[in-house]
């Protein structure tokens, strides 16, 4: 459907502005709708922030440098320590 | 003695051209830019080395094997060549080099196995631009891991933020108009796949702007990229101006409510609600939203923290390495040093204006329907540019009250930028193939 | 005005078919198991999302360029496909898609670049599972992350646990039986190569089963791989009551003897000796054995901590990103909303319960031929699915005996039983290659 | 050599889990070969497990991110337990 | 039945050759050097084992598809290769090979897509090598992460020490001379390009080295990169009786002067002078300088050490196991085991022997025209190789005087060797690919 | 330009060793005037080795790994020093 480029530049705009707008209003209204069903129905103690651990290796491994780098400062602070 | 002879005439200096030298000069100074005023290094650095290496004359670096053979034009191979694209040899290099763009896929395969038949080869760099950006997956990767590290709490606690991270994306369908006016005009020939391209800048995403123009003017790449990177780490000196100039001393000083606590569900859920969202109305923005929420659900969802980890760090470091490189290699002299770059810039920086405008007017125009008051200052942040922008609505906001840290708030339009400018790329992509085809 | 129906016309909703809510809902459930219930999810959040993705209508994320192209049926589109396969254009779409599925590579070859020059492009999820499955990348760069977090000590304290292991993968082999059989009475339509990937499932084993899926039944690579990680996390529930039908609370009450300790030295050599009796006798189990013993060698070699460090992690964590996210891509309704599926879902379990069957029962019937017992309970850990697999052998050990402690001694049967499905994987794909070629 | 898939199936039955037995049998076999021959010929202090060190850089770097944890631990203890 | 014999003929003892037994032990070997005596495990751990992976009889790991079919050869897919290559199909599997080896791109294409069609696969190393090594990027990657971890400051602080660098690298081109005259005398038949590249094992650098062979020689890569790293494994055997030779006790005694301290700014910007005469005068040394210049600039210049770490970690470990693997790849047997190998073997150790006694040689010529003496023990040290041989020259001058620290005075030379060895790249590759074409 | 491999090798040889020795020239020219150039218009306090920070992520978030590792290793510290 070739146009005039400046008619495609108004539909471009016009479309384009028109879909961000609708997009995210539904984005709102739907979060809204999740937020209060979520209060609702899964209410949850106000989570504490968790310190995040290392993550679990899949076949339970946990990654070896991080507790080599572990010994290696408490060691290093006992020596300085002495 | 004709080894000699040989060295020097394919040593740089003999074949150097001046635009080279200035794109090598460009390079420098992005180097600059990014390491002594800390311009986005991150992706400076790459792009400015890549754009160097893009310029070293006859190491054709960013030229695949057939431009190569084509820049070199022995006659056999253009003989070859012109064969293949059935085309009268006699025609000469220009009229093949036309034939070959506008040949067929096949052709094209063709005269690659032709070039590789005669020992030429696709440089380094267009290697990575085929496998990192002409893919489509770098962007994507990067988008994920910024999904990855995206906190969208403060949206959450305020989904009404969306709004100011809709409306900041005026500023790339402004700058489409601007575009298209130019070419209307007569000023410069930009086609509206271009114009879109260029618009994107407005979305002060950089991936997103790399992803649009990749599949709509590739040869506007790297201008559209630097663009991007630059205008986003002007934005604290491109806003604070519009922002003061828009917004009184009192509205600057309006404080804003606490934000209530976001269940760490309400994040979980979250993401999954945008790509049902996307699924159902917006499918021609899946991959890019599609990405950047799976980055988002590995993250908050708790139960794979070593893969988002690996997304935040290890995977989307070395994409980025081979993204700037590739981007890099766009600043090739030839495509570059075009009246159609200055252009470019000059849209660019528009659109972030128009972008920060319309965000603070968006907050100004909210607060007139609504009780629960908003600071317009946040709405600056709509246009993304995370976390700058909203660094920025703080430190105005801090300037006009100490006591008042609007950080937090404007995360929630910041994010929502993102998110926005998302959208009109998926919108504009579509539109425009549905245009051209 | 047609913009605005373009929109529509290609919004999700419009296109959207029952068949694809399905799979979307399909895919929010595997992502509801992964992050609430914890099955597995280091797979099946990635899995579960790339699902959703691949039935996003109208994005045709899972589809190649070809693929687009047939859906979409334009019809000059279809006249230059049906010239290029060399059949008659007045045939229909139906007649070109049969066509193109038995036309040689190079009609593919011909056929994307055709797609190519109409302007479609590979979905996103397409290109990864080529790049990631297609190649059989993936798998194995998996497995030798697998192999560089196994343990061998427990086996090589006690190598006559391997037999455990050999025992468990006759779940394999009687799940081909099964699905041959369903085949037989015209239940379902399957193929040899169908069977045999089916089978795989009872190696409770991923990377294998998605490997051997790849090879001999891609189509089916989707059911087979959610089958197979599924029930690998409801190993808990799947073998407790077997484990306790086929044993007396007296067997579950033996106390094994402590292990030797295994020398550093014995660890370096296995993987070596694994390796050459491939070569010897199994030189079709190369691919997968050979790399999953590389990748243990690099962790018991010691002196090359930095690459088994990465592909402990970093690798290992971005595969899995691009495996799950391909075998995703198989998730599409057209594909996965088949009866097959039905059948795969029911021959799996009956593979895994017939795998732990069988372990327990070796178990007990090395005890009649051996003075040293061994607690049957270990037997179930020989169908791998580690390490889940052990600790349910020592759980259910604890709850005959709180001072028997099995979890040391279920991990050689456990570490058995990879071996052993890769040792089936292999002669089945060389043999069902020899029955189909 | 296509044949009833029935008559496949048991062949793959009957060769696959021949296979796999006579495979995992023989690796038990050279395993405990392997095992004998290592414990008389190449005996070893029973293997102290070692603390895994931070693998060395091929350029003999090491990896600056562990040291820096590694200070920021020890600086952060010390700043606590001033 | 004929399946227990499909299986026999397909088991590795019945297809076994001699020469596989060889190689396998031959893995093994470097497998033993790398893991007991240390010998540059990071690179013969992957080579080692890929290399016994690739002699796995039937497994074909290391085979393209075509050569695969060729290698077993059945009539119809060699009467197909026949048709497609324009020859007689009675001129029997010899004729066709060779009719391969010269076909055109567009010939193999169309071979590749036959195998393809009769049901070859490409062996996984085959594809490991491609991506990682046909492509030249692992190399490049490499030698990016090594430039990220390379500090220039002793250079810098005495910049002659680039000239021990240089006369270090006479090694390549007098083992290249030797090569010639191997062929000369008609004891081996190398072209130019393969002495050219077994020239390059003198440089001590191993990416370089595999890098060159990849463009010049493919068919020794195997060689010449083993080669390459024992030798540089063995600098601490091969050095010292040289130095001690060319060198007396009084000059082995010189105590060099206490270096300046080098600026920040002076290392970040290093990087960019060499880019910058790379551009001017020697644009086909661009690719390597290129990377490891701008690896050297993402460690120095401080605003991207997220990008360094990853260079220096993540991706240049990720990038190690697959070129180890893909170099093991052309160890198969009927490769490797060729006189040409041993010929490679002990030109490559003159190679080094001559790098060595010409950078010490060069540093006495130093110190008759210049008051600033310099100790001849690190001219040693200029064949890069490192930092072994710059450890090698620290050693011996403790030896000959206690107090006399050479470590960071010889890490001049020894990273000015890697410059050194790269330019010397750069020029053969284009010298010879002039003489070739 | 084919002549003979004699020939070949000690073109190779003179013009590639040639090479080596003026591009290296220059770069040592290069680097002294590079230096003396920043020394007298960049000078700059005697750098003090910077205590690699974990490298800022672009969106300005730190690795939890990190921060996992350091507090782990304060906490164990904590613990042994009970
Ligand atoms: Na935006
Ligand atoms: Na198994
Ligand atoms: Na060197």
């Amino acid at each position: 459907m070739q146009q005039g480029i400046m008619q495609q530049g108004v539909d471009l705009m016009l479309y384009g502005m028109g879909t961000v707008f609708v997009f995210l209003t539904l984005l709102v209204i739907a979060t809204a709708i999740m937020s209060s069903l979520v209060q609702r129905f899964l209410p949850e103690a106000p989570p504490v922030i968790p310190a995040p651990r290392p993550a679990a290796a899949p076949a339970g491994v946990t990654d070896p440098k991080l507790i080599a780098v572990i010994k290696a400062a408490v060691d290093q602070h006992r020596a300085k320590n002495k | 003695m004709e080894n000699f002879l040989g060295l020097w005439m394919e040593s740089g200096l003999h074949l150097m051209q001046p635009g080279q030298v200035i794109m090598i000069l460009v390079g420098m100074v992005l180097l600059f830019l990014a390491i002594n005023k800390n311009f986005e290094p991150l992706l400076l650095v790459p792009i400015g080395f890549g754009g160097i290496l893009a310029n070293i004359p006859g190491a054709e670096l960013a030229s695949s094997a057939v431009d190569a053979a084509l820049h070199a034009a022995h006659p056999d191979v253009m003989a070859a060549f012109a064969h293949a694209l059935g085309i009268d040899p006699a025609a000469g290099v220009k009229a093949i080099k036309h034939a070959y763009e506008v040949a067929s896929a096949t052709q094209h395969a063709q005269l690659a196995n032709l070039a590789a038949d005669f020992g030429y080869n696709n440089g380094m760099l267009y290697n990575f631009y085929s496998v990192a950006i002409a893919s489509g997956v770098a962007p994507l990767v990067i988008f994920m891991g910024v999904g990855a590290m995206t906190d969208f709490g403060p949206l959450l606690a305020n989904p009404r933020t969306l709004f100011l991270g809709a409306a900041a994306q005026f500023g790339i369908f402004a700058t489409v108009m601007g575009a298209v006016g130019l070419n209307y005009f007569g000023i410069m020939d930009f086609s509206i796949a271009d114009a879109a391209a260029i618009g994107i800048i407005g979305g002060a995403d950089g991936p997103t702007a790399i992803y649009v123009a990749s599949l709509l003017a590739p040869e506007l790449l790297g201008a559209i990229a630097v663009a991007a990177y630059s205008y986003m780490a002007l934005v604290p000196l491109i806003q604070p101006p519009i922002m003061k100039a828009l917004t009184t001393h009192e509205e600057r000083k309006i404080v804003m409510t606490q934000m209530r606590v976001v269940s760490k569900r309400e994040k979980i859920i979250f993401p999954i609600v945008v790509l049902v969202l996307v699924a159902m109305f917006l499918p021609s923005a899946a991959p890019l939203l599609g990405m950047f929420c799976f980055g988002n659900l590995m993250k908050e969802c708790g139960v794979v923290d070593r893969l988002s980890d690996t997304a935040q760090n290890a995977l989307i470091n070395i994409t980025t390495i081979f993204l700037g490189l590739s981007v890099g290699s766009k600043l090739a002299a030839d495509k570059f040093l075009d009246p159609k770059t200055l252009g470019i810039l000059a849209l660019g920086i528009v659109a972030f204006g128009i972008g920060t405008a319309m965000g603070v007017i968006m907050a100004k125009l909210m607060n007139k329907f609504s009780s629960q008051k908003i600071n317009p200052l946040i709405g600056s942040a709509g246009v993304s540019a995370v976390p700058m922008a909203a660094r920025v609505s703080n430190k105005i906001g801090l300037e006009a009250n100490p006591q008042n840290f609007l950080l937090m708030h404007a995360m929630g339009p910041n994010v929502a930028g993102v998110i926005g400018s998302a959208v009109a790329a998926g919108v504009m992509i579509s539109m425009v193939q549905a245009m051209t085809n």
